[in-house]
Order: C-alpha cells, then sequence, then structure tokens
C-alpha cells in the first residue's frame, strides 16, 4: 500500500510536469469526433445512430495512442529493471500504473461527454448509457492498454505493433459498450449490456495485472 | 507426474523425433486428404439445396475446426513454456503460429467462396466468418510480436504470453460476435443452416478434417525442427550437423586460401 | 566439498552459461561470494559482465547452470522475495527519472526499496548535492545523477549490492567517498559484486577477480 | 463402394453450375497448403547450409585473430 502510494504520487508528479501526456489523446479524441460528421454528413438521424459506435472507436485510439509511453521512460531509465530485481514493488507498482493512465485518459473524456452529447445531437438518457459505458469500459481498455505496452516493451517497432496486438482484445468491449448506448437511443433497457461490461471488467482486472506483470519480467531479462 | 515426458523436452531428442515421424505424417496427410477430396468431389451426392456447392464443406469445416485446433495447441504450449520455463515449447509456438494462421485463412477463402452463391456477396458480417477473421487478426499478432524483438528468445517468450492471453479472449470474442450478429443479420444465419449430413457425406468430411489435422502435426514438427536448429546453433551437436551437411559439398569451401 | 561452499557462502553460482543472440557469451562459470567479500567482474567490452550480473541479480535466466541464495537455488518458477529483499541492484541505467527531483526520487526508493528512514539531506549533502535537492534530476550533470542514483547504497539494508559499473562519470572525490561506503559495508558482513575498470585490489583486501574472456 | 456421381468427366468440371467456386476453393487451398510446405521446407534445408556458412566465418576471424596475436608477440 505504501508502495502503491508512492508510485501513484510519482505518476502524478510526472503528469503535471508533462502535460501533454495527457492532453494529446484528449485533443485527439475531439478531433476524431469532429471528423466524422465532416466525412459521413451531419444529418441529425445519421448522426445519432452511428454515434455509439464512433465514441468509442475514438475512446479505443486515443487511449491506445497514450499506451506506448506507460512504461517506456522507466524502462529506459533502468527504474524498471531495478523494480523487477527488488521483485516485491512490482504488482504495487503496476497496478499503480494503470491507476493513474485510468485518470490521465479517461477520466478526461468523462468529463467532456455532455460536450460529446451536445455536438453529436444525442439526448440526456444516451448521454448518461455513454457515462455508464465509459466507467465500466474504459478501465478495460486501460488495463488491456497496459498489457500491449508491456509486452511490447524492448521490440523494436512499439507502437503500431502495440495497436496490432491489442485492438482485436478489444472487440468484445466494443461490441457491447456500443450496443449500450444504442440501445439507449432508442429508449431501450440497457442494463444487461452494463452487467456484461462489468463481468469483463472483473475478470480482465483479475487477470490482466498478472500478465503484465510476467511481460514486464520477460521484457527487462 | 510428467517426469517422463522429460527426455522429449531435450531438444536434441526431439529434433531427432521429429524428423523420424515428418515422412509418415506427411505421407499419411497427403493420403487422406486427397482420398478426402476426391471422393467428396466425385462419389458424393449433391446437396438437395445448395446443389454441388456445398462440396467447399470437405475444406472449409477442416480448415475452420483445426484454426482453432492450432490456435489451442498453440495456446498450451506457450503455457508449458510460461510454467514449466520448457524452450522446445516456446520454439513450438512459433512453429505452429504461421500453420494456424494458413488454416484460418483457407476457412475465410473458403468461407467466402460458399458464400457468394448462397448468400449472393463474397462477404457477410456472419458470426463464424467474422471469429475466424478475428482468429486470424490473433494469429497475425503473434507472428508479428515473435518476429519484434532483437533477441529471439524475447520475442519467442513475448508471443507465448500473447498466446495465452489471446486464448482466454477467444471464447469471449466468440460469444461477443456471435450475440452481435444475432441483433445485426438475424436472417441471414438461417440460409447456413447445418445441412442434415447423410452418411455417404459425412465419411469423406471426416477424412478430410484427420487429414488436415495430420497435415497439421506433419507441419509442425517440419517447421520445430527448423526452429530447434536455429535456436541450438551455438551448441555442439548443431554445429556438428552443420558440418556434415558443409563436407557433403553443399557450401564451397571459401576459407582454403585464407588461413596460410 | 559441495556442502562446505553451499554452507559458507552467501550467494554462489555453478556452471552458468549464458547465450545472447546466438553467441555464447561464457560457459561454465562458477561463482562463490561469501559475506564480507568483494567480487569484482572484468573482462573487455561485450565479454558478457552485465549479463553475469542480470543473472546473478535475477533479472536473466542462465541458459545452464543455477543460482543459489544461502544454499537455496533460485527458481524462476517460485518467487524468491527473501533474496530480492537482500538486493540492492543498480545496473549501469541510473533509474534516476529525470523529471523528477533528487527528493522525489529519494522518496520514491524509499517505498520501493524500503530504505532506512533517514534525513534525505544529509544523505544528499555527503554526496555533494547540497542545495541541489528540489531542482529536477535533468538540469544535474551526469556525474551528479549517478549520485542521486547511487545515494540508494546509503540508505539500503539490503545485504548484497550487485553494481554495474558504479564509478562512471564520477569524479575522484566521489569515487573515494563511494570506496569508503564499499569498505563499511564490507564491514558490515554484507557483499558486493561489481564490475568496473578502476583497479580494486590494492583497497579491498577481501576482493577477488572473476576474469571473462571475451569468446567467439 | 460409392460410386462416381457425375455422369460425365465434364460435368464434374462444371460442378453443376458452381464451378468457379468449387474450384476457386480447392485450389486456393492446396495452393496455399503447398506454399506453406515449400516455404517451411526450403528454411529446414537452408538452415543447416546458413549454419556451416556461419561457422567457416567463425573460423576466418578466429585465424585472423590469432595470426594478429602471433605478430604483436613476435614484435615485442
Amino acid at each position: 500500500m505504501v508502495m502503491f502510494k508512492a508510485a501513484f504520487v510519482r505518476e502524478w508528479r510526472l503528469l503535471a510536469r508533462q502535460k501533454a501526456d495527457w492532453l494529446n489523446p484528449l485533443m485527439f479524441f475531439v478531433i476524431v469526433l469532429t471528423l466524422f460528421p465532416l466525412g459521413i454528413g451531419a444529418k441529425p438521424n445519421l448522426l445519432a445512430e452511428i454515434a455509439p459506435g464512433i465514441i468509442w472507436i475514438a475512446a479505443l485510439l486515443s487511449v491506445l495512442l497514450g499506451a506506448e509511453r506507460l512504461f517506456k521512460e522507466d524502462f529506459r531509465q533502468g527504474t524498471l529493471e531495478q523494480l523487477v530485481a527488488a521483485d516485491e514493488p512490482l504488482f504495487a507498482y503496476v497496478l499503480a500504473k494503470i491507476t493513474s493512465s485510468w485518470c490521465s485518459t479517461a477520466l478526461p473524456l468523462l468529463f467532456i461527454s455532455p460536450l460529446i452529447a451536445l455536438l453529436l445531437g444525442l439526448n440526456a438518457a444516451a448521454w448518461q448509457a455513454i457515462v455508464l459505458s465509459l466507467l465500466l469500459g474504459t478501465p478495460l481498455l486501460n488495463l488491456l492498454a497496459a498489457l500491449g505496452a508491456a509486452l511490447t516493451l524492448s521490440a523494436d517497432k512499439g507502437g503500431i505493433l502495440l495497436a496490432l496486438l491489442i485492438l482485436p482484445l478489444y472487440i468484445p468491449l466494443l461490441i457491447f459498450a456500443s450496443a449500450a448506448v444504442d440501445n439507449a437511443t432508442l429508449g431501450l433497457d440497457y442494463s444487461a449490456q452494463l452487467a456484461v461490461l462489468a463481468a469483463m471488467l472483473c475478470l480482465a482486472a483479475a487477470l490482466v495485472p498478472l500478465a503484465v506483470l510476467k511481460a514486464l519480467r520477460l521484457n527487462v531479462g | 507426474m510428467f517426469k517422463w515426458l522429460d527426455p522429449y523436452a531435450k531438444p536434441e531428442t526431439l529434433y531427432r523425433i521429429c524428423g523420424l515421424w515428418f515422412p509418415w505424417l506427411m505421407t499419411l496427410a497427403v493420403l487422406t486428404l486427397l482420398l478426402g477430396t476426391v471422393w467428396g468431389l466425385g462419389f458424393t451426392p449433391a446437396d438437395y439445396q445448395q446443389g454441388d456447392s456445398y462440396r467447399i464443406i470437405h475444406i472449409h469445416v477442416p480448415a475452420a475446426i483445426w484454426s482453432m485446433g492450432a490456435y489451442s495447441s498453440m495456446a498450451i504450449a506457450a503455457f508449458i513454456a510460461l510454467v514449466w520455463q520448457i524452450k522446445v515449447a516456446q520454439w513450438a509456438v512459433g512453429a505452429i503460429a504461421p500453420i494456424g494462421a494458413v488454416y484460418t485463412l483457407i476457412a475465410l477463402l473458403t468461407g467466402m467462396a460458399w458464400g457468394k452463391p448462397m448468400w449472393g456477396t463474397w462477404w457477410v458480417w456472419d458470426a463464424r466468418l467474422t471469429s475466424e477473421l478475428i482468429l486470424l487478426f490473433l494469429y497475425l499478432g503473434v507472428i508479428a510480436l515473435s518476429g519484434a524483438f532483437a533477441d529471439r528468445q524475447m520475442g519467442a517468450k513475448a508471443s507465448a504470453l500473447l498466446a495465452v492471453v489471446g486464448v482466454v479472449n477467444l471464447p469471449i470474442i466468440h460469444f461477443s460476435v456471435e450475440w452481435w450478429n444475432t441483433l445485426h443479420q438475424g436472417a441471414t444465419i438461417t440460409k447456413f443452416a447445418k445441412p442434415s449430413i447423410d452418411p455417404s457425406m459425412l465419411w469423406p468430411l471426416l477424412l478430410s478434417i484427420l487429414g488436415f489435422a495430420l497435415l497439421l502435426a506433419a507441419l509442425t514438427c517440419l517447421r520445430l525442427r527448423t526452429a530447434i536448429l536455429l535456436n541450438e546453433q551455438h551448441r555442439p551437436w548443431v554445429r556438428a550437423l552443420a558440418q556434415q551437411s558443409d563436407q557433403k559439398g553443399n557450401v564451397p569451401q571459401t576459407n582454403a586460401g585464407r588461413t596460410v | 566439498m559441495a556442502v562446505f561452499l553451499v554452507t559458507t557462502s552467501l550467494l554462489s553460482a555453478f556452471a552458468l552459461s549464458c547465450v545472447r543472440q546466438d553467441r555464447v557469451l561464457f560457459d561454465a562459470v562458477d561463482v562463490t561470494l561469501a559475506a564480507g567479500e568483494l567480487l569484482h567482474i572484468s573482462g573487455k567490452n561485450g565479454a558478457g559482465k552485465s549479463s553475469l550480473l542480470r543473472i546473478l541479480a535475477g533479472l536473466a535466466m542462465p541458459d545452464e547452470g543455477e543460482v543459489l541464495w544461502c544454499g537455496e537455488p533460485l527458481s524462476h518458477r517460485q518467487p524468491h522475495s527473501d533474496f530480492a529483499q537482500s538486493l540492492c541492484f543498480i545496473g549501469h541505467l541510473s533509474g534516476v527519472q529525470p523529471q523528477l527531483t533528487a527528493l522525489e526520487n529519494l522518496e520514491f526508493w524509499q517505498a520501493a526499496f524500503q530504505l532506512k528512514q533517514a534525513d534525505p539531506y544529509a544523505v544528499l549533502a555527503t554526496l555533494g548535492l547540497a542545495g541541489l535537492e528540489d531542482i529536477p534530476c535533468q538540469m544535474l550533470s551526469a556525474g551528479q545523477q549517478r549520485r542521486v542514483s547511487l545515494a540508494r547504497l546509503w540508505l539500503t539494508q539490503a545485504k548484497l549490492w550487485i553494481l554495474d559499473e558504479p564509478f562512471t562519470a564520477l569524479d575522484q572525490s566521489a569515487i573515494k567517498l563511494l570506496q569508503q561506503q564499499f569498505k563499511q559495508h564490507l564491514e558490515q558482513g554484507g557483499a558486493i559484486i561489481l564490475t568496473t575498470h578502476q583497479a580494486m585490489e590494492q583497497q579491498f583486501p577481501q576482493s577477488r577477480t572473476l576474469e571473462l574472456v571475451y569468446r567467439w | 463402394m460409392p460410386e462416381f456421381y457425375f455422369e460425365s468427366l465434364s460435368a464434374f468440371w462444371q460442378m453443376g453450375g458452381y464451378a468457379l467456386f468449387v474450384w476457386l476453393s480447392f485450389g486456393s487451398t492446396y495452393g496455399l497448403l503447398f506454399g506453406l510446405w515449400w516455404y517451411s521446407q526450403r528454411s529446414q534445408n537452408r538452415i543447416l547450409q546458413d549454419l556451416a556458412k556461419k561457422q567457416s566465418r567463425e573460423q576466418r576471424v578466429r585465424a585472423q585473430q590469432q595470426q594478429e596475436e602471433e605478430a604483436n608477440e613476435s614484435k615485442t
């Protein structure tokens, strides 16, 4: 716990000093969202129909964008190999990394979600569904992104490879999250989709940190 | 419990065993596949609904079954490699992945060729085809990751870990795609319903399934042999083998003039 | 004989071999290290010094052979927390996060590596970093950053230190300081494994040298 | 013993009007499988040759090093 707090505080200090790390993905998200109406046409009905998919694909890409740097700096500075050698603090470190990356990439998305709903012409019910699905789904995004970052840590071509590995794993999330928002725009009940999202989140929260740990040990060794 | 398996984990032993098995497996695979194909193409009646186009089933279904089978065997090898730190298992992951990817590609192509006369378009977002497509992405990820590291051993370990992660995800992906499919395209599924299989059609299908399995085993043996040589090239036994092949005259002796 | 070796030595390794990029770096290397001893690993560039250190630190697996800590083999199948807690590993990368200040770096290490709760200002002052405690480390020179990284050695409670080129970028006074710290650690029953191009034998009577021969 | 289903060989090739799809699938399948086998077999055949080449390269480097060492010794 002491270690978790220390690592978390360290992450926050770094984020405060490198604002681009969390501002850029956010700006990317907003820009991608504005591109869709420009490319497809801004008919309100059409927009509302495709909004769930667009929002989730943009969220997914913006999380991926920030994922590569997650462990890179600590790997280059040697912090990571010292943590692996010390073994015990590693798990808390990984948890702190994932939590802080969620706070820095997904929380801002939640805050600007009313704006998104306005841009895409969604009603209040749909906005609520977006918030709920983002709340349950984005931790999953961050968990899997951390796994991809850990796996490709010492690889030669990290960035694009990371996307290649992780995007297929996002498919279930994309399906259920956009289905939830879809149902909300139609005024249907979407608690079942949220329950599936919650179940997937629980499974991932239990297993992914272990896989990240293994991947980090492997890349350092 | 698994102590009796230990000698087989020794690369040199495994290399010889694979060399011993490969010709038999390959011959059997080719014979079974040919028999299954000829039987399935020419000696079974046509389907009353789909006509002769149904004959694609004799490669589509075996390829689809063993594309999943190859992924599971790859994941089992990967699990063994990660838990018991057995190197040959880790190399087996890299040996199986391309075979599985090719099987998946075959399942996709034949599925498309079957879909065109049935659905009228080459591609339909059908649950099975979509799952196969995602499976192909997973295979490509494993292959790409294993080649992305300067250190080959690290690449092998990382791709083993990815294979295990993938196999946990595979059922989730499969069911979510199926659910998504019922949501969006409920109508197409009934068209593609399982034909009630007549025994006369079943036997060649089973033969083809067996043939694809044998081919998977044979090619795994072949590729594993290459992987063992590549990764054990610093060992005396591989050096001796290389020297033998050298003396057979495959390679010109370039160093004769220089050592003087 | 083997039993005798195992019981007296802190860390020992038998028949280690390491293969990197299909090249055998070393083969059949034995290492024994008792409490109060310093092991100096020397060899040409590319001889595998760093790889040996990483194997001894439990970061990498040897291709053959075994590392024993207090007679217990370090296996990668089980976590070896006892060994990890008695180890202080500083590789040729310093582990200093350049955006953070020396104090912030130390604070993180204190939690991560269970260092002594001492006054960080005093430690940094001993290392000649007085007045530089709260500016980001990227403003410091390479030698000063190295000192920040080595400050951990004044605070650690670990018995075994494994250091990869600890003297690089340090000036004479810092080297002297570090060597004094080494002596104190050895006298208290600690053990050190390091690689360096400095001659260690004169100052450290208990030191042994392990020469790794560069091989094709 | 199953009998040949088609009336004539040309009917067999026509596959009841589905010739394109059936032969396309079977052709691409066997093409891909053959390609995979060929590729794997070729890399298996080549690897020992490559290793032999690498060994002779190593030998040359070693001989060179020895020569240099001897030259240095004779100088001093």
